[in-house]
């Protein structure tokens, strides 16, 4: 079935983070602002952005330098608009 | 050029067109539909999954998956469900409520779905309220919690005791039905509960049942630190996490 | 047989009322008639009077319930008030005649009133189990509504599992029949 | 025995209750969801009897509102689905019954009336009209046949399952204590044996193919965000419902021209009516009667047609104006005088409904 590509797939904005290795990617049309992600995060490596989502509140972004890669932010939004890539081979991450 | 489009992570079983989902910021039904929807993936169930949804909020997700869907009346899914798989056993039906829709006006129909040991896999979200009419009292309510029927505080003289839920339901479940109660505060562990009631099912050994400690900052109103401090920390004082009915009698 | 026979009997739970209009349309079904038979069923069934509303015709039959019956039967005291309702001047009242303490009770307007003495005659000459065939005995010899042959034919076909165990309650309930269309016969309604 | 419940058919001897069994099984329904209520328990007695011989099946469910959802699941799972209920069952059948017509979805309810209103008698009475029509949330889009006879029963029962599967709107079979605890004759077939063909089925959810792959998931749901699309849904549904209503209509009448008097009873409060009616005609009276089978849609039209030509009408019914009410509301305009016999709970029987007609035909009463 052919179906056209969401919204939120448009403006992700996607940052490198632990020292390359892993791409943190947040799609602002997909998060609420909500801030369970910034809670949970072992490093406290996500701050608010001043890109907004989509209800015009403020969206997360990484500090490089802090972030681990470790998806537990990805694991608890419940939007499921932040997306953990690491860059690497799939090591097992389950 | 990029090399890749990245995607969000979200199940293949979700439906892509409904998302952004309806569900308030930092609510819980995002998490707790997102391992249902992870488990239908690893089980490969989507062409024969049928969804029902109540009302409260949990109707929000009428269009949540992309699997076949029926949103009902308040507390009503839990016999359209049991209809459906007693009329074509092939399928495999869930049964989505909130503590509202499960444990009050829908109660009789899952103390009897439970006793009768049908084969449908019930998932019902605890958030201690009303959500959808607005933050009224609910069954499971804690005490001393402030609603909008409890400006001062439940009062467990006057309303009585918060309901616990897979509790009662372990209780009068027969051989074969497994109960559990898991907390969006523990994904995996959550996951697992709802894949093996989903699994029970397809065994065919009867009820199956997960109590889902759940968020409403909206009506909580609470900020993300202290939403995360009610789910993990005060509701399971009330409500203890784990296996309370396991076929075989293995209880965590 | 111009307008459908109405027929109201009334008794006590246990009396068997409501298997007497089971046979007793079981026998007009096999003459070929039509019947409408409705018993009553309120929430007084349980230890309540029992009654039997059976209209027996030629033609398909009309409204249920009747107001007057052509024959209404009380096999006790609370059935003789509880049936007077549909007694009118061309009904013949059937009550047996064992029941003490009804005279005031009787309808004053029926066609014809008659004590059978159906519970002693059971009682004495046959068996207490077979008072209510009896009963179903006199209904026929008031009514003709079915012969003597269909009626043994349809106790067969309802009892007959029963006679296979013991035969002589074959014979103990054909008699009754016969006996109780005797009954009335003596009495010259017929 | 047979794979089919009745070969050809044959002339029987049996309750209503047992008839709506019977027909149930010849209609070819797939299984029953039921909750003990007098006086319809009996049907779920002999399914539960003859089901199991043809496969057929059957829950008990804990209440009348859990018995309507279950047989909505039925249906959604392409199944022919019934139920059947009274009273104050038929109350809580409201509700399920209320999505169903929302929903379109082609439930068929078998209701045996009983004294109202709440646990009143468990026997007989003509009071759940309104309820049966009406009783949802909604607009009464739903098809409610009255029948008077067993052979109605049986047959209504049969149409009931292909008038909600042609159609799509929940439909009743709308009976009585009378007709389901009475034994009289009626003719039990095959409907194949008589031509009928019986409406296929279909699921509306867990049809083949993965849903957002092979095909578009179905998404049920019967709440709305804004008014106007409420709206939208209902127009479409009402224009629907106006158009098939001229099919689906069905009435019976007799002697309706220029009658001096014209009785309107519909279910077996007809029975009675007829008899007194053609006793009265008979005698040189100018006397007929009209009796809508569908109630709901109602026979608008051809009820005008017969009452425009009558000096007076007469409605029967044991119930205190509820099909009163309806006939009002369909002869709105015209100026010919009702009157009425109305015995909300308790049987008419055919001398009362003469007596009453005698003394509106010699303008004793007015």
């Amino acid at each position: 079935m052919a179906q056209k590509d969401p919204e939120y797939l448009k403006k992700a904005i996607s940052v490198d983070v632990h020292a390359g290795k892993a791409t943190f990617t947040i799609f602002p049309g997909l998060c609420k602002g909500c801030g369970l992600c910034r809670e949970k995060c072992p490093e406290q490596a996500l701050d608010w952005s001043h890109k907004l989502g989509v209800y015009g509140t403020p969206t997360v972004s990484p500090n490089p330098e802090l972030c681990k890669a470790c998806r537990i932010c990805e694991q608890v939004c419940p939007d499921c608009a932040i997306t953990i890539g690491r860059k690497e081979k799939e090591k097992e991450e389950k | 050029m990029e090399a890749k489009q990245i995607l969000p992570k979200m199940p293949k079983s979700w439906n892509p067109a409904s998302k952004p989902h309806k569900f308030c910021p930092g609510c819980g039904h995002g998490l707790v539909l997102k391992a249902l929807g992870q488990v239908i993936d690893e089980l490969n169930i989507q062409d024969r999954v049928v969804f029902g949804c109540d009302i409260g909020c949990s109707l929000l997700s009428w269009d949540f998956f992309n699997v076949d869907t029926v949103q009902t009346h308040h507390g009503r899914t839990t016999p359209v469900i049991v209809g459906i798989k007693r009329a074509n056993p092939e399928l495999i039906t869930i049964a989505y409520m909130g503590d509202g829709g499960g444990y009050a006006i829908g109660s009789q129909h899952l103390v009897n779905a439970a006793n009768r040991n049908d084969n449908i896999t019930a998932i019902l979200v605890n958030n201690t309220v009303y959500a959808m009419t607005g933050g009224q009292m609910a069954p499971t309510t804690m005490p001393d919690q402030k609603t909008e029927t409890t400006p001062y505080g439940r009062d467990i003289k006057e309303t009585g005791y918060p309901m616990l839920g897979p509790e009662m339901v372990a209780a009068i479940a027969h051989e074969g039905a497994y109960v559990a109660r898991g907390s969006i505060a523990k994904f995996r562990q959550l996951k697992t509960f709802i894949k093996k009631a989903i699994e029970n099912q397809m065994a065919g050994r009867g009820f199956s049942f997960v109590e889902a400690l759940s968020t409403c900052p909206t009506n909580w109103r609470t900020n993300a630190e202290k939403t995360w401090d009610f789910v993990e920390n005060i509701m399971p004082q009330y409500f203890p996490i784990g296996e309370y009915k396991v076929p075989g009698g293995k209880e965590e | 047989m111009g307008k459908a026979v109405k027929i109201a009997l009334a008794g006590e739970g246990g009396q068997g009322v409501q298997s007497v209009a089971q046979i007793l349309t079981e026998a007009a079904a096999l003459e070929g008639k039509e019947i409408l038979y409705i018993p009553n069923f309120g929430v007084e069934q349980r230890g309540g009077v029992s009654i039997a509303f059976v209209q027996i015709g030629d033609e398909k039959i009309g409204a249920p319930k009747f107001k007057t019956g052509d024959i209404v039967i009380a096999l006790s005291d609370r059935a003789v008030r509880r049936v007077k309702m549909h007694v009118g001047p061309e009904t013949i009242f059937v009550y047996d005649a064992s029941i003490e303490g009804v005279e005031e009770d009787l309808p004053a307007n029926a066609r014809k009133i008659l004590a059978i003495p159906a519970l002693e005659t059971a009682n004495k000459e046959l068996h207490p189990r077979v008072f209510n065939v009896l009963i179903m005995g006199a209904v026929i010899g008031a009514t003709r509504v079915v012969t003597v042959e269909k009626a043994k034919e349809a106790i067969e076909k309802k009892l007959g599992y029963k006679f296979e165990k013991d035969p002589e309650l074959r014979e103990l309930n054909f008699k009754a029949v016969e006996k109780g269309i005797e009954l009335v016969e003596r009495m010259g309604v017929a | 025995m047979g794979s089919k419940p009745i070969e050809g058919e044959r002339k029987v001897f049996m309750t209503g209750n047992e008839a709506v069994a019977w027909a149930a099984l010849a209609a070819g329904a797939d299984i029953m969801y039921g909750y003990p209520i007098t006086p319809q328990n009996e049907i779920m007695q002999y399914w539960t009897r003859l089901g199991p011989k043809y496969n057929k099946k059957f829950l008990q469910t804990e209440d009348e509102l859990s018995a309507g959802f279950t047989t909505i699941g039925g249906v959604l799972a392409g199944r022919r689905a019934f139920t059947a209920t009274a009273g104050p069952g038929n109350v809580l059948m409201q509700e399920p019954m209320s999505m169903a017509e929302a929903m379109r979805i082609p439930t068929v309810v078998v209701i045996q009336q009983r004294g109202g209103p709440s646990t009143a008698t468990v026997i007989y009475s003509q009071q759940e009209v309104t309820l049966t029509c009406f009783g949802g949330n909604g607009e009464g889009l739903r098809v409610v046949y009255s029948t008077s006879s067993h052979q109605d029963l049986f047959d209504y029962t049969i149409k009931a399952f292909n008038t909600a599967w042609k159609y799509r709107f929940p439909t009743f079979v709308l009976s009585d204590g009378y007709q389901a605890k009475m034994r009289e004759s009626v003719v039990i077939y095959d409907p194949e044996a008589r031509g009928i063909r019986m409406v296929p089925t279909e699921p509306f959810l867990g049809k083949a193919g993965t849903p957002g792959e092979d095909r578009p998931a179905a998404h049920l749901r019967n709440t709305y965000n804004i008014e106007e699309e409420l709206l939208e849904v209902l127009s479409k549904d009402i224009e629907e419902y106006e158009r098939v209503a001229p099919e689906i209509i069905e009435y019976d009448a007799y002697n309706t021209e220029n009658a001096d008097l014209l009785v309107i009873a519909h279910g077996v409060v007809f029975r009675s009516a007829a008899m007194a009616v053609k006793e009265l005609a008979n005698q040189g009276y100018k006397i007929g009667y009209f009796r809508p089978i569908t109630l709901r849609p109602f026979p608008r039209e051809q009820l005008r047609q017969a009452a425009q030509q009558a000096k007076q009408l007469l409605v029967v019914e044991s119930a205190y104006g509820q099909l009163l009410k309806i006939v009002q509301d369909n002869l709105y305009g015209l100026n010919v005088p009702i009157k009425t016999l109305l015995r909300p709970g308790v049987g008419i029987t055919p001398e009362e409904i003469a007596e009453k007609a005698k003394a509106l035909l010699a303008g004793k009463e007015a």
